[in-house]
């Protein structure tokens, strides 16, 4: 265990990250992806529930900047609106994944003995259903739709939390300073709030990055297989599925959701990548 | 000619100047020995003769081997020299080696890139070099891993590959340090053989003057960046013509004000002491504690590994006890087991009268406060995320009643006075100090709660000579004003011999030896304690003997 | 010449059984290929002869007796004779019978053996539609032999028989050379299993698939159409698509709602939102390539205006809110969309509910839970379906159940006639679902291929006239 | 070693017991009637009812379930509701598909990645690593399926070397089957292979800075053998790791990319039999792929102690 693992203090940290080319790069690419989000609840070119069949397949142009679908719908505003549908799939099944994951690798971590063997089976059989086989079953269940495309992800982001967590405080809980705080009374709950959370935090905070970048991606694929968001809302997997059979008609269709996807996957990359490097400088130093 | 010759080698990296003016020259079957700080360039002036410095950084000067420019000399050219003429081991055996090839392989790689050699012959190499390094291939056949050696035996294997090809100069960078002091003396006595042997030039990097004044034939002072005196090292360190090399010197032998004459054979008892003799602060009896082994297969009983076997032993209140031993035969594990951090298997320890053994944590709480712990790290003994305040303040919450905010902040600057520190540095997180001021920083959190006991593991060990000076002066200080009982843990005698009235040498688990310091160091009766004081480097020992 | 072929569908038959399954696939790749019937429908569905060369008619209607080509057997190898037809008729009707269509066969009374090459068919009551109905899918003839294993190993009369099922890739029919009537062109067939619309393309312009009988192609038409390697064609199939509304349940029990409800919709833009612009708009539940088909698009145009004051009227000015439930095909996804989006204009609020096929049986088939759905019945002249008692439409006409009733007992066919029409009219007025559009069937294949169906009559792709020509 | 070993096992089997619970439970709350499905909508009640009870549907539930575990135990899968064909023969033709897809797959994208990633290691810095890096942080970003349309368009329409999509068999021979494998291999391959040579990369930058690489070059090896012979086999723990994670990647990947190019895998299979509510279909294979990842973990682990002697005293 290296002292330099854990930099001292979040300012020091993101002084740190703002130095990294990639992690600026990131931040201006998920702010303006958050920011079209965020507009598109106020205002879009046209309105997405609206079907203007007449306009059906416009190319793009002045007056439909990306073109429009097969219903007529401006691909600009359905773009706004489903980054908003994106990140709030992925953004609460992070939340899930945290909200659940993070205290039980903790948990595991403070307890050790059954209570760590059974947090880590729990993770096996979690682990064990590839992640879009849970989501279909899911799916089937309760029927398609974002909120069920939300659970599928979370559940599948718990394990990955707790064991980022778990690693972690593994690594944090034999430090001196936490045998000086046992020796200052402290009970092990009182530990983990205190001492272990705080050390880890950036390091989940990576970690969130990334799941939120492949929650975008899974969220994508349901959709793509029709069960994530559900019509009327826009969401970028299933226009690219919509677009899939008018691929040699109008690419546009398929290139313009495809592009929105991976710009906001590689901004995210970027962002927790250069966080990352941030988080531990015996690697940035080297890079 | 000599064999190497540094002139004005500089070297930065980024903005920073690392070396700034580094002269040094070595004979072949000569040893230069290489002081200094931490942080003093000593490493990297290694490196740089190596051409491994690390990624760009930029030298400049001249380094001179066997009448060659090295600092001109391209990749290839190095190539051939590295390993061949020019071994190199470094400061950590744990780390050193491959831990996914057989020390077999290791070894004999260097020698068939060199020679050659097929792989037949170049495992014969390698195991006549192991044999050499006191690995014998029957004990120590070359298909073993480096996690199946022990400390020492890794550092002989590092070795084996820097002398595998009879280098003409061997650069030893802190070969030692990670090492106990038994250990310690093998290792030196290696190197002095394998340099005799074969006329090859040793630079031996080392903070420690004992070792070098001991290995030297000359050495080099360094100073950040920069060497300030080179010469014969009794000479150097008893002229001390350079005011560093004086501090250096003195630091390095240095005793707190006030404990030279505490021996308690001669008077100046401490205060407190006098009073309670009747009852022990810390009884400890009989006290054993296993480790749970790994289990050998899923039906087999784990078998487990005793730490410590029938421990028994007494500290009064005020005193200072020294616990010396080998590394790993228990001194931590003793440590944490006092402090009511572990259970152990066996036995009882009793602490101000109360048993501290099979308590409830609860219960626990009146006795912690009056017992506390200062570690080894000064790093990882603080929580990076925290200010100063809240660490320090940390054990208030054993008080009763838990103190108010302000009364906090009051006893905070308080203590943090105590240890030589402004009110300001409250506000600051660990990271701002400095590893001496960190010592510090561990000792206020330590003595807020105005412990009768302080436990402090090593709380020296990793700190620079100048800085420990310092910290044992605190130490002593603290004892002498506020009457707490000191537990010291070190594995350096010159440390005990300066701080503790009494020792306890431990071996494997059991104590092997016990009595008042001067006595025991000076006297050692049993077997451990006589292989122990022998190995440890003494200064004024090695000076004098030089001087002879 | 090739003689061999390999043909694109969408939807994999879940087994080759027709007579035990409703899955249009298993007709698809079976029907008149492998399995024959008494009788067979014909490119435009017409009733021609198939296993009976010939039949006579009692004059009341309630006797048919069949005579059966001679000299044919099975794949197997087996004689195929009277004893077999009356199994296979026996074996529809009975009470543990799996048939989908039971109802095909409900009017039999008795089936009997005269001789080898006769059979004699009594019905209950007279059925006009009795030949048309043995000419279906379910009543094909199977040997007792074979009868249980028919569902993988499917053993018939065809001039194809089946070869091997790679389940989930394909399906390959080589021709039976012992076929009793006129020998076919191709020596091998494949039904490739394509089920997803996107990879249809381009298993075409690969040359991987060189026939799509009904293809999936999307607002890929025009490009198709403009290449010179494929002809593409465009029929009309037995598919009413519908918007049906859940008659008995407030508020579309109420007429008002219905009549505002079906002047909300645009056919014009439903149809080129749901099916790219191809299919023609339906005024009531009759195929427009029926020759009894009346057109009654005009009853209900799309009126905004007319339809808020409908709704007014009904004491629903302020809109409503209901549910839009959907079954998996693009017809349905899409036009919910379309369709939801034009409700809107009206103030009513539809909530689209996206279902699976087994969830749409359930809940809206089966348990009628529901308010507004679409779906295409494929069936042919089915309109009788709006007579059926708790039918999912919920609708009941006592009208309509006479006109259905007549129709039954009536086998003259101008009669019939009239009464489809008045069948036809009663429901557009009455507007129990939103009649949208006929499903179209777009046909894709090489230019050098001859003789597949323009047309779906019946889910079939007959191969027994198909050539390729240089 | 095989202490070790033996615990997995259990465990692994522990793992599939709670996993074949949950499995079970799932699907007897799915809504929806198998027979009503096969036999459609005009099929009367009574038709339907004698299919329930031909199916087995009929019976309570916990002896289903006991049913089907000691079915499982003895290689009996039951048969399918849809094709009414033994489940195991079903699930035999369609592991030919989905095993060779996810392992070529696999061995492509780690034959891709490793080479880039040690490549980028070794140039750190430099303009190769920043090219080959970048490259990698899009591959990871592109979804797959969208990858997929791209890879028809470009080999199959275009360039017409390989078929659009669809399976002949392993029958038709092995060419004309791996040709059918190529381009969904490729699509599942790259974008792992990107997060692959990602974390490769890292992983040997990070042992670069490890002790005994010095120990190394100070032998007087020249950098490029130390990486391959020193550095690399160090820093496979993590990239190991990762193919592991990723195993349980590409068979998800695979319903996907099945439905793309229309394979007759694992993935489609149990899409299909999920809509057409072929219950004993579904149970079998998610229980294929359950036990397919908890082997594959365990072999991960195993081969750590390959690559890592350390560990082998376990
Ligand atoms: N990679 C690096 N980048 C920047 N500065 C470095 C780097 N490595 C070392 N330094 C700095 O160079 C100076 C000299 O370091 P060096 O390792 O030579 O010290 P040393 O005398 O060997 O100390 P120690 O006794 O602690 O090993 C130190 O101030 C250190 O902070
Ligand atoms: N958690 C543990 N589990 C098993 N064995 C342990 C554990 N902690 C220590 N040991 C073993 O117990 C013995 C004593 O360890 P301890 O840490 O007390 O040694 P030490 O005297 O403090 O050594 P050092 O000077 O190196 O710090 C060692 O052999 C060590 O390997
Ligand atoms: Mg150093
Ligand atoms: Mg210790």
């Amino acid at each position: 265990m290296t002292h330099t693992a854990t930099p001292h203090g979040f300012a020091d940290f993101l002084a740190r990250a703002f130095a990294s080319r990639s992690f600026v790069l990131g931040l201006v690419i998920t702010a303006a992806i958050a920011l079209m989000a965020l507009v598109s609840f106020f205002w879009t070119p046209y309105d997405v529930t609206k079907l203007v069949v007449q306009n059906r397949m416009l190319p793009p142009s002045w007056v439909h900047p990306l073109g429009t679908d097969q219903f007529g719908r401006d691909v600009l505003s359905m773009i706004m609106v489903g980054a908003r549908n994106s990140i709030a799939v992925a953004l609460v099944a992070v939340g899930i994944g945290m909200g659940v994951g993070v205290p039980l690798g903790c948990l595991a971590a403070a307890r050790g003995g059954w209570q760590d063997e059974a947090v880590m089976r729990f993770n096996d059989v979690v682990f064990a259903f590839p992640a879009l086989l849970s989501a279909i079953m899911i799916t089937a269940v309760f029927g398609p739709g974002a909120v069920n495309a939300i659970i599928a992800i979370g559940i599948f982001n718990i394990p990955v939390f707790a064991r980022v967590a778990r690693a972690g405080a593994l690594a944090i809980w034999p430090r001196e300073f936490i045998l000086a705080a046992r020796a200052a009374g402290k009970g092990k709950a009182s530990i983990t709030i205190e001492h272990i959370l705080p050390n880890i935090a950036t390091m989940l905070l990576v970690q969130g990055t990334i799941q939120f970048a492949l929650g975008i991606l899974a969220e994508a694929g349901l959709s793509y297989v029709g069960l994530g968001a559900q019509p009327p809302m826009p969401s970028w997997g299933r226009m690219l599925f919509d677009a899939q059979t008018r691929m040699m008609v109008m690419p546009t269709l398929a290139i313009f959701p495809g592009l929105a996807i991976v710009i906001t996957v590689l901004g995210l990359n970027l962002l927790g990548d250069g966080a990352s490097d941030a988080l531990d400088p015996k690697l940035a130093g080297r890079r | 000619m000599s064999l190497l010759s540094i002139n004005g080698l500089r070297v930065s990296i980024g903005a920073a100047d690392i070396l700034k003016k580094v002269d040094l020259t070595v004979e072949p079957g000569e040893v230069v020995g290489l002081v200094g700080e931490s942080g003093s360039g000593k490493s990297m002036t290694a490196l740089s003769i190596m051409r491994l410095l690390p990624h760009g950084a930029r030298a400049s000067g001249s380094v001179l081997f066997e009448g060659k420019e090295l600092l001109a000399a391209s990749e290839t050219e190095m190539c051939r020299l590295r390993g061949d003429d020019i071994g190199m081991v470094f400061q950590e055996p744990m780390t050193a080696l491959n831990p996914v090839k057989t020390i077999g392989e290791q070894v004999a790689e260097g020698v068939r890139w060199h020679t050659g050699a097929g792989r037949s012959e170049a495992e014969d190499r390698a195991r006549k070099m192991l044999d050499r390094v006191g690995l014998p291939a029957a004990r120590f056949p070359l298909s073993r891993y480096p996690h199946q050696l022990s400390g020492g035996q890794r550092q002989r294997v590092v070795i084996a590959i820097a002398c595998a090809l009879k280098p003409k100069l061997l650069i030893a960078d802190e070969p030692t340090t990670a090492l106990d002091v038994v250990l310690q003396a093998q290792i030196l006595d290696l190197l002095r053989e394998l340099s005799a042997e074969n006329r090859m030039g040793l630079l031996l990097i080392s903070h420690d003057l004992a070792v070098v004044t001991e290995m030297s034939t000359r050495i080099a002072v360094m100073h950040s960046g920069e060497v300030l005196e080179t010469g014969e090292p009794a000479r150097v360190l008893s002229e001390q013509r350079h005011p560093y090399t004086r501090q250096l010197a003195l630091a390095s032998v240095y005793v707190p004000e006030g404990r030279r004459l505490s021996s308690p054979l001669e008077g100046e008892v401490p205060p407190e002491a006098a009073e309670g003799v009747a009852s022990a602060l810390l009884s400890v009896e009989n006290l054993t504690h296993d480790y749970p082994g790994q289990r050998a297969s899923l039906f087999s009983k784990a078998s487990s590994f005793r730490a410590l076997d029938d421990v028994s032993f007494n500290l009064e209140a005020g005193r200072s006890l020294g616990l010396v031993g080998r590394s790993g035969c228990g001194k931590s594990t003793l440590a944490r087991l006092v402090l009511a951090l572990d259970t152990p298997t066996s036995g009882t320890i009793r602490f101000m009268g109360e048993t501290v053994t099979g308590r409830k944590e609860a219960e626990l709480r009146p006795l912690r406060r009056n017992m506390q712990i200062v570690f080894q790290d000064p790093y990882g003994s603080f929580d990076p995320r925290h200010r100063v305040e809240r660490l320090v303040s940390e054990p208030l919450a054993l008080l009763d009643p838990v103190p108010s905010h302000e009364k906090r902040r009051e006893l905070v600057a308080e203590a943090l006075h105590q240890v030589g520190m402004k009110p300001d540095d409250m506000r600051k997180y660990p990271h701002e100090f400095s590893g001496g001021q960190r010592q510090r920083l561990s000792i206020a959190r330590a003595i807020i709660t105005r412990p009768k006991l302080v436990v402090a593991d090593e709380a020296v060990s990793s700190l620079d000579v100048s800085i420990r000076a310092q910290i044992l002066d605190l130490f002593a200080d603290l004892n002498r004003r506020l009457g707490i009982a000191y537990l010291f843990i070190t594995h350096d005698l010159t440390v005990a011999r300066a701080i503790t009235d009494e020792v306890l040498v431990m071996h494997e688990g059991r104590i092997a030896e016990q009595g008042p310091t001067a006595a025991v160091l000076d006297n050692p009766q049993s077997q451990a304690a006589r292989e122990l004081v022998a190995a440890a480097p003494d200064l004024r020992k090695a000076i004098a003997r030089r001087l002879q | 010449a090739r003689t061999d072929l390999v043909l694109g569908m969408v939807l994999e038959p879940p087994h080759l059984d027709p007579t035990a399954g409703a899955a249009a696939a298993i007709r698809e790749v079976v029907y008149a290929n492998v399995f024959e019937g008494l009788t067979r429908i014909g490119p435009s569905g017409e009733v021609l002869p198939a296993l009976a060369e010939s039949w006579t008619v009692s004059d009341d209607g309630k006797v048919y007796t069949f005579k059966l080509h001679s000299g044919v057997k099975f794949h197997d190898g087996s004689d195929f004779g009277a004893d077999d037809v009356k199994f296979s008729l026996d074996r529809a009707r009975a009470a543990d019978s799996t048939n989908a269509q039971k109802g095909l066969f409900e009017a039999i009374d008795t089936v009997e053996v005269v001789d080898p090459t006769t059979v004699k068919v009594t019905l209950k009551h007279p059925q006009g539609a009795f030949l048309y109905n043995m000419g279906w899918g379910d009543a094909v003839i199977v040997s007792p032999k074979s009868a249980d294993t028919n569902k993988e190993k499917p053993i018939g009369t065809g001039p194809f028989k089946f070869d091997s099922w790679a389940r989930g890739s394909s399906i390959k029919l080589a021709k039976s050379d012992s076929y009793w009537g006129e020998p076919v062109q191709l020596d091998k067939a494949e039904f490739r299993i394509i089920p997803d619309a996107s990879a249809a393309l381009p298993a075409l312009l690969s040359g991987d698939v060189q026939a799509f009988p009904n293809m999936p192609v999307g607002d890929s038409l025009p490009q198709i159409q403009a290449d010179p390697r494929f002809k593409v064609v465009i029929g009309s199939t037995e598919g009413e698509t519908i918007l049906t509304m859940n008659n008995k349940k407030p508020p579309f029990d109420n007429l008002k709602v219905r009549q505002a409800i079906s002047r909300a919709l645009d056919r014009q833009a439903i149809i080129d939102g749901a099916s790219t612009g191809l299919g023609t708009p339906i005024g009531s539940h009759f195929s427009p390539a029926n020759k009894d088909y009346i057109d009654l698009t005009g009853t209900y145009p799309h009126d905004i205006a007319k339809a808020k004051e409908l709704l007014k009227e009904a004491g629903l000015e302020n809109g409503f809110k209901t549910t839009l439930k959907l079954p998996p095909p693009t017809y349905a996804r899409d036009g919910g969309q379309v369709i939801a989006s034009e409700l809107r204009e009206i103030g009513i609020d539809a909530e689209i509910i996206p279902l699976e096929w087994a969830d749409w049986l359930k809940q809206v088939f089966t348990d009628k839970d529901y308010d507004l759905t679409i779906v295409s019945h494929v069936e042919p002249n089915d309109i009788g379906i709006y007579a059926r008692k708790d039918y999912y439409f919920n609708y009941d006409s006592p009208a309509f159940d006479k006109v259905m009733r007549d129709l039954d007992l009536t086998t003259d066919e101008t009669k019939r006639s009239e009464l489809y029409g008045e069948a036809q009219k009663i429901l557009a007025q009455d507007a129990p679902v939103g009649f949208l559009f006929e499903l179209p069937k777009i046909g894709v294949w090489d230019a050098k291929i001859e003789g597949l169906w323009e047309n779906a009559p019946i889910p079939a792709n007959d191969l027994t006239k198909v050539k390729w020509v240089d | 070693m095989t202490a070790y070993l033996l615990n997995r096992l259990i465990t692994g089997l522990a793992t599939l017991l709670v996993a074949s619970l949950v499995v079970f439970a799932v699907l007897e709350v799915l809504p929806g009637d198998p027979a009503r499905l096969m036999l459609g909508m005009n099929a009367t009640p009574d038709a339907v009812e004698a299919l329930r009870e031909q199916m087995g549907l009929n019976q309570p539930v916990p002896l289903r379930y006991l049913d089907w575990i000691g079915g499982m135990l003895s290689l009996d899968l039951g048969k399918s509701y849809t094709y009414s064909v033994p489940v195991l023969d079903l699930v035999k033709e369609r592991v030919a598909v989905s095993l060779p897809l996810a392992v070529i797959a696999l061995v492509l994208s780690v034959a891709i990645a490793i080479p880039v990633g040690a490549f980028a290691a070794q140039r750190r810095g430099r303009a190769g690593d920043t090219l080959s890096m970048g490259a990698a942080q899009i591959g990871v970003a592109v979804p797959n399926f969208w990858f997929a349309l791209i890879l028809i368009y470009i080999f199959a329409v275009w360039l017409r070397l390989v078929p659009a999509g669809g399976f002949p068999g392993w029958s038709a021979g092995v060419w004309p089957a791996l040709k059918a494998l190529i381009l969904p291999a490729i699509a599942l391959a790259l974008p792992q292979a990107a997060i692959l040579a990602r974390v490769t990369r890292s992983s040997l930058v990070e042992v670069l800075g490890e002790d005994f690489i010095r120990t190394a070059r100070a032998k007087g090896l020249p950098f490029d053998r130390v990486l391959w012979r020193h550095a690399l086999r160090n820093a496979l723990i993590p990239v190991v790791t990762i193919v592991g994670l990723q195993f349980s990647f590409l068979l998800a990947g695979t319903i996907i990319i099945e439905n793309v190019f229309y394979l007759p895998g694992l993935g489609r299979l149990i899409f299909q039999a999920i809509t057409q509510r072929d219950l004993i279909v579904v149970e079998s294979v998610v229980m294929l792929l359950v036990a397919s990842v908890i082997v594959v973990n365990l072999l991960v682990d195993l081969s750590y102690a390959v690559v890592d002697p350390r560990l082998r005293a376990r």
